[in-house]
């Protein structure tokens, strides 16, 4: 079967892929993109120790479950509220590259 | 265990064996006999189209007081044969400028995510593909994949109309997916799994019966998903030529009807095992093919019921159809699941029996249809019919909208 | 229903009603109104009810009822939400939802429900009043509230807030009722926010208390740390724990862990209910409107500081026994407590506005609960505390009704006063009967006529705690302070209501709609009946005729101290003696006064005192010379002007002269060439430099996050070498 | 090398290739279409861990709504982030970098450390994924409850904020 | 239990072969003869004004986020129904208070007019 380690290599690197996006992209909205892989990223995570957990215990284990459930709702919270964000931002000021929306510049 | 009483295992081992015995090992013949079954299921779907293209055509016909196909065979019956071997000898025609992948991509997708649903339905006691334990929420999934196609249709064909059509048909399937999935919540909580065939097993009393409400919105929403007449808003000739599917020809244009059928029968099927007790009825549990025959009964019944609908329906603005859904089915639906969940918990902690929950519940279904009718009506009495002849709208711009009041479509 | 149930239940409904009003109700002037009374209304008859209940139950401090569920999965423990009542909470909740519901069905009224909308009232400002036609031409009334349905909405979460912080089981629970009550205080003080006035007194009130609060936090998570938990029964009800906590030293003073913990709370409560370093918020606060002043003040803000100092003297008197010295932070307590009492009544002696007097009161009467706290006398603080509640809120209502009538007069007259200066009034006795006689016995209960009124009984009980506890110095103090409070108590009533009115606007004032007296008369009847509930068994005469229910009840709640409390007839005639002393010299000073621009007559008698007391002894003068003065001055002169412009810029210039310098040089002694270059290179160099650290602040999020990766990493190597490789 | 880690393998590299393509195409619609691929791909490996509600509800959640939505934003948005020339920014190689070595990191310690390397066994259904239970830890005061009314306070105030920053496009438009 | 997801596997390529197959073998029967005309965008019959990748409001946009947060509810939603036999009144009362918030928020929404169509 299926060693842990490789699920968390791969969540690992969805993460990271996911960083690269959100550091490097102009587009805000593929920055949000970037931040989606790396939230399901963490859920890969917490379901692959839930499942070790539960096969290691010999028990049920629900939190890791409900705490996917939770960063469900945070992810889709975060999705609409960013997105409307850049509307409104692109609304104002005809441009989501997020290198220009740089009001706090010293 | 003989084939009459469990066909699909029957013939699963047979096959088994077979393999086995020209020495593949048992996994890989598991597997081979997962595809088979898959392909035999998925292929016969797909040919029943044909048939069903055909019904449909004669009962409209009917309707509207024709006769329908009536040269080709017997009653026209191979009419749509010549239809689909016609079609396949349709040029492709690829609109220049086309984003090509999610262009090919777009006509298999709409008809994968309708054949899978396919995957989880029990047709008989012991046919099923398979008995996921979270069927019910599968089947509502697969449907998103579909809209994806419909997305990648409309981006993909390069064309305004093409692309106003496909974010149309999104709109209005996300608008209605959600009576609809908290429509199935009342089945679930009767249930107590997310699992077809315990939806199935369980339906000593139909739910039906216990949640007429519930049912009929499910129906609804389902055509609406389906994007069938009153509801065909998406591929509305007068307002946006053909709506996501403008630029395809040949089979891809030919898929996007297969997938229409199909899914309408879908639907029908799904109405059926719901909320219709499935393939439930005297003598179905030790002849499976009996009660696959009575679930044929129960879909075809559905199936013209919609067929029906839509020859006698007109069709809906699109502002009434968000309104509908949004202002209408969904409050009216969320407070039904609130009012079953009270009433059912109270009712068996009083420990009533079941049929007489059934008909508590029927009797209060009815009465929160006829309330949310009679306070539909008296506010669009009260209200006048919005102009929207006087709006200019037209349909496609280059420039930024937020600076040109009253564009869009 | 059961009781642990209605508990839970208590605090939820006006948080629904804001949660209604914000979201769908807003606009909807009469819709807000029915929402936030309804709510309240809800929570104060689920709080009779409980408080009913469990009057009857024996040794219900030992087992108080409550439940409690799982919030926060800490590493091993559950940080856990729960509600309790026991005795200190039951009686808390009954003054608690009584004053609650007066005040808000005051407010109805105090907003103008009902009256036309102003003719030019902005959002933000007090309502001007509206010109109305009918018969007899057109002539102004008072104009409802612009942002009506808004302040329904703060004052509904600000109870939300004081019911859950009264029901709650654990010190986790309480702080959370005790920030929303903090966020509430500052956006009502500043609900007219177009007065600048209103903003600066908001901000101020916030940051006040913040000092406070914290200390507190600093205190509950050494708590935590130290026990595991926050849960009031787990904590004070645990003898081990107790025990524990008192014996062992914290680092800070020698002091015990308990009394160290106690001292940090007990600056949280000094910030909250206003004692003496971190008073100057509250008179600043009256620039909110009249209920809002009532409810910071009586009912939520300030009762729950005390109250807090209550349920954590277990805490503060750790390691004490009745009749032994007091420890080093009931010394504390007795001295801040004993010190603001008669500090903030000297300061009531000589202010005009007619609320800011009732703030100072309020605060020295605080004084006074604190002070009998850190005496011991447990149960005559908590007597105290609700006693004061039901008064002060009613002296509270009472002078926003006289405010209101006022305002009437001022609209009416279109004369330019200050509704709320005390030298503008007179005579309102006639004008406005039902206030007159509410306001009156509001304050003789303030000011402890004897006898009759409520404040008499619970004063008493701390003058006798104070004598009987052999403080004499505290007896003496807070004897004095109730001479003075009985005075500028008939000081107040002379100049608003008795002798003649001093101006057109006090004569055109007129009695308030019901709305607004109603409340009043029910506080009147608690101002006089709640101290029946606590006469003293060895009162001569009285004593034996109701049992002292009171004591009983509250004192069961001290587990470690049990002692005789013998009774001498000293502080009975103290307590005498002052309060009718007071009144009458205050009656006899005031009632000559008939001018409204009178001279005060205690101001040469008083002399330079009378200034400072005026002056409020520069509290606020202070702070701004020692606080921000500094701050400022840091910001301004030291940072901007002498590290940026000299030092940095000097050295920049030097090197630039320097570079000058040596150019000229340089020129004799070589040619151009290489001096432009040089000059310009040092120069380039130098503006490379400020552009370079510029660059850091590029505003643009993802460089900021790179950096944030950046360390992120390095941290986690370093954790991963020092650990794993350990 | 068993028939199951084989279609992991093969669904991971379908998922990190397509997650890759995501955050570097041009075109920023195929990278919301990407993003649908390696999301699909994420389900599957949900389904490898016999968490079938999860994997199903994130076609339903991600694939149906959140991508959805994106590409609506998109479609929205289009007009000023023309699809030719660089899509990221100066600092794209010192992201490049950071992520690399943080990537290295992980491994490193996720192949070092020898607890990790266990196999997941096929867990029996009873102990595996019960909806049931987890239906019921959600209503337990005991258990989820908070969670449970909280996330619907959250995904009210969402809508609650969203709608108001959209709001005013269509208050510019009537 | 993971043969049932091998099954819907299978099942998933099985349903993406057969439309692509018969696309492909239609592609191998039908004519190809393509020209500019042809393959020019269809809008009936007039030449094409603009890129089509047009803007469009934000409607859509709306409709897409009330629809996220009542999907995101079903999350929550089913696993509760499915539990529901087993619960008590208790736990019924909390999803209605749920939903209750759904409602809320769907009425908040129509309030603010975001359920209109323009």
């Amino acid at each position: 079967m299926i060693p842990l380690s490789w699920y968390l290599i791969f969540s690992a690197a969805l993460f990271c892929i996911g960083l690269y996006g959100v550091l490097s992209r102009k587009n805000s909205v593929a920055i949000l993109m970037g931040v989606e892989l790396m939230l399901n990223s963490c859920t890969i995570n917490l379901l692959a120790f839930w499942h070790y957990y539960v096969q290691v215990r010999q028990a049920l284990q629900m939190s890791p479950l409900v705490f996917a459930a939770i960063i469900f709702t945070v992810a889709a919270a975060e999705t609409a509220v960013g997105l409307a964000l850049i509307i409104s931002a692109y609304r104002k000021r005809q441009s989501i590259v997020a290198g220009d929306l740089d009001e706090l510049k010293g | 265990m003989t084939f009459w009483s469990d066909p699909d295992g029957f013939l699963g081992n047979w096959l088994i064996h077979l393999l086995a015995g020209i020495g593949i090992p048992a996994g890989v013949a598991q597997a081979i006999g997962y595809a088979l079954g898959a392909a035999i299921l998925a292929t016969g779907a797909l040919l029943f189209v044909l048939f069903l293209i055909w019904l449909e055509r004669k009962m409209i016909g009917r309707v509207q007081d024709r006769l329908g196909p009536n040269r080709l065979g017997p009653w026209g019956i191979f009419q749509s044969v010549a239809d689909m071997l016609k079609i396949f000898t349709k040029e492709y025609i690829t609109p220049t400028g086309a984003d090509k992948v999610p262009y090919n991509l777009a006509p298999i997708l709409t008809v994968a995510a309708v054949l899978m649903v396919w995957a989880v339905v029990p047709l008989a006691v012991t046919v099923y593909g398979v008995d996921l334990n979270v069927g019910l929420l599968f089947i509502i999934a697969v449907g998103s994949l579909g809209e994806m196609g419909i997305l990648m249709a409309g981006w993909g064909s390069n064309n305004k109309y093409a692309l106003l059509g496909a974010f149309r048909a999104a709109a209005q399937l996300l608008s209605y997916e959600v009576p609809m999935v908290l429509s199935l919540l009342i089945p679930v909580m009767l249930t107590g799994s997310l699992s077809m065939n315990k939806i199935v097993m369980q339906q000593d009393i139909w739910y039906v019966l216990y949640a007429p409400l519930a049912a009929f919105i499910f129906l609804i929403t389902s055509i609406a998903e389906v994007g069938r007449a009153p509801f065909d808003l998406t591929e509305a000739e007068s307002e946006l030529v053909a709506g996501f599917n403008i630029e395809y020809s040949g089979l891809k244009f030919g898929m996007f009807f297969v997938a229409d059928f199909l899914h309408s029968f879908t639907i029908s099927l799904l109405v059926a095992v719901i909320f219709l007790g499935g393939w439930r009825g005297p003598g179905a549990e030790t002849y499976p093919l009996l009660g696959f025959v009575y679930l044929v009964i129960k879909t075809s019944l559905v199936n013209s019921l919609i067929i029906i609908e839509r020859a006698s329906l007109p069709r809906f603005r699109i502002d009434q159809m968000m309104d509908f859904t949004w202002k209408v089915l969904t409050p009216v639906i969320l407070i039904l699941v609130a009012l079953t969940a009270l009433l059912e918990k109270t009712m068996v902690m009083v420990g009533l029996g079941a049929w007489l929950r059934t008909g508590i519940m029927f009797i209060v279904n009815i009465a929160l249809l006829f309330i949310a009718d009679t306070v539909v009506r008296g506010h669009l009495a009260r209200r006048p019919r919005p102009d929207v002849r006087g709006k200019e709208r037209p349909v496609a711009r280059p420039e930024n909208f937020f600076s040109q009041p009253g564009s869009g479509a | 229903m059961n009781t642990q149930l209605l508990l839970w239940l208590i605090p939820l409904p006006p948080l629904l009603a804001f949660g209604v009003i914000v979201l769908g109700a807003n606009r909807r002037n009469g819709l807000s109104t029915a929402l936030a009374l309804g709510g309240v209304g809800l929570s104060f008859l689920a709080s009779m009810v409980v408080f009913f209940r469990v009057i009857g139950i024996e040794d219900l401090s030992e087992h108080p009822i409550g439940s409690a569920v799982n919030w926060l999965p800490t590493a091993d423990t559950w940080l856990k939400v729960g509600v309790q009542i026991d005795p200190l909470s039951a009686v808390t909740l009954f003054f608690v939802a009584w004053t609650i519901l007066m005040i808000f069905l005051y407010s109805v009224g105090y907003h103008n429900f009902g009256q036309p909308k102003g003719d030019h009232d902005v959002p933000g400002l007090p309502p001007h009043g509206a010109t109305v036609k009918d018969g007899h031409g057109s002539h102004k009334v008072m104009s409802i509230e612009p942002m009506y349905a808004r302040f329904f909405a703060l004052i509904s979460l600000f109870a939300f807030a004081m019911y859950l912080l009264v029901v709650s089981d654990n010190l986790l629970t309480l702080f959370v009722g005790w920030e929303i009550m903090g966020l509430c205080s500052y956006l009502l003080i500043g609900f007219w926010y177009a007065k600048d006035s209103a903003r600066k007194a908001a901000v101020k009130a916030f940051l006040t208390t913040r000092v406070g609060d914290m200390f507190m936090m600093i205190g509950l998570a050494a708590l935590y740390s130290i026990t595991g938990s926050l849960s009031y029964q787990d904590i004070f009800g645990n003898e081990a724990v107790m025990h524990a906590l008192a014996t062992t030293t914290s680092p800070v003073f020698g002091l015990s862990w308990a009394g160290f913990i106690g001292l940090l709370i007990f600056l949280g409560v000094v910030g909250k209910s206003a004692q003496f370093p971190l008073h100057v918020w509250l008179p600043d606060a009256m620039e909110g409107p009249t209920p809002v002043s009532a409810m910071i003040h009586a009912a939520t803000m300030v009762s729950a500081g005390v109250y807090l100092a209550i349920r954590s003297f277990p805490l503060i008197s750790a390691g004490w026994e009745q009749g032994a010295p007091l420890t080093v932070p009931m010394v504390v307590l007795t001295a801040v407590g004993a010190f603001t009492a008669l500090f903030a009544a000297t300061i009531a002696l000589a202010q005009n506005d007619i609320k800011r007097v009732l703030a100072y009161s309020t605060i020295s009467q605080l004084g006074y609960m604190i002070a009998a706290l850190g005496m011991g006398a447990y149960v005559a603080a908590t007597f105290h505390l609700v006693t004061h509640a039901f008064f002060k809120a009613l002296l509270f209502l009472g002078s926003g009704s006289v405010i209101h009538g006022m305002e009437h007069g001022v609209l009416h007259t279109g004369a330019h006063i200050d509704p709320q200066d005390m030298y503008n009034m007179g005579g309102l006795r006639k004008k406005m009967p039902r206030t007159f006689w509410t306001f009156l016995i509001g304050g003789f209960a303030l000011s402890g006529f004897p006898m009759v009124t409520a404040g008499f009984w619970s004063k008493d009980e701390i003058l006798s705690g104070a004598f009987n506890g052999g403080h004499i110095f505290v007896f003496v103090v807070l004897a004095l302070s109730a001479f003075l409070t009985a005075f500028y108590t008939m000081r107040q009533i002379t100049l608003t209501f008795l002798g003649k009115p001093r101006t057109k606007a006090a004569e055109h004032a007129h009695e308030t709609p019901w709305t607004m007296t109603v409340p009043l008369m029910v506080l009147a009847v608690f101002a006089v009946s709640a101290g029946w509930a606590g006469i003293p068994e060895a009162f001569p005469g009285l004593g034996g005729l109701l049992p002292n229910w009171f004591e009983e009840f509250v004192g069961s709640m001290l587990h470690n101290v049990h002692g005789e409390v013998h009774h001498s007839l000293v502080p009975l005639f103290t307590s005498l003696v002052v309060a009718l002393g007071g009144l009458l010299l205050g009656w006899l000073v005031y009632r000559s006064v008939d001018r409204a621009d009178a001279a005060d007559p205690m101001a040469e008698p008083l002399g330079l005192a009378f200034v400072a007391f005026k002056k409020k002894y520069g509290i606020d003068e202070l702070y701004q010379l020692i606080f921000i003065r500094p701050a400022e001055w840091f910001a301004e002169t030291f940072t901007y002007k002498w590290v940026d412009k000299r030092l940095l810029d000097g050295i920049l210039h030097s090197i630039a002269r320097l570079g000058i310098l040596l150019g000229g040089w340089l020129r004799r002694s070589f040619d151009l060439p290489v001096i432009n270059g040089g000059g310009n290179g040092i120069a380039r160099g130098t503006r490379e430099l400020g552009s370079a650290m510029r660059g850091i602040q590029s505003g643009r999020i993802q460089q900021y996050m790179i950096a944030a990766i950046a360390v992120l990493a390095l941290i986690g190597l370093a954790f991963y070498y020092l650990v794993f490789m350990a | 090398m068993t028939t199951l880690q084989i279609i992991f393998l093969i669904i991971a590299a379908i998922t990190l290739v397509s997650a890759c393509l995501v955050v570097m195409t041009r075109k920023i619609m195929h990278a919301a279409l990407w993003l649908v691929l390696s999301l699909m791909g994420v389900a599957m490996v949900y389904a490898t861990l016999q968490s079938g509600f999860y994997a199903v509800v994130q076609i339903l959640v991600y694939i149906g709504a959140i991508s959805t939505l994106i590409i609506f934003a998109v479609m929205m948005t289009r007009n000023v982030m023309e699809d030719v020339g660089p899509q990221s920014n100066r600092g794209w190689g010192l992201a490049m970098v950071g992520s690399l070595i943080l990537f290295a990191g992980f491994s490193t310690v996720l192949l070092t450390w020898d607890k990790v390397q266990t196999n997941l066994l096929e867990i029996p259904a009873i102990n595996g994924e019960n909806i049931q239970m987890l239906g019921l830890a959600l209503v337990d005061p005991m258990g989820f409850l908070i969670p449970f009314e909280v996330a619907s306070v959250l995904l009210l105030a969402a809508l609650v904020a969203a709608i108001f920053l959209t709001s005013d496009i269509k208050r510019s438009r009537s | 239990m993971l043969s049932n997801w091998l099954y819907i596997g299978i099942f998933m390529v099985v349903s993406l072969f057969l439309p692509a197959a018969a696309i492909f073998i239609a592609g191998l029967l039908a004519p190809k003869k393509p020209n500019a005309i042809k393959n020019a965008t269809y809008e009936c019959g007039m030449e094409t004004v603009g890129e089509s990748w047009i803007q469009f409001k934000a409607q859509y946009y709306v409709f897409a986020l009330v629809f996220l947060v009542f999907d995101i509810e079903t999350v929550f939603l089913f696993p509760w129904a499915v539990a529901y036999n087993q619960m008590t009144l208790f736990g019924v009362l909390e999803a209605i208070i749920f939903i209750l918030i759904l409602l809320g928020a769907l009425i908040y929404a129509w309030r603010k007019g975001a359920l209109e169509w323009h």
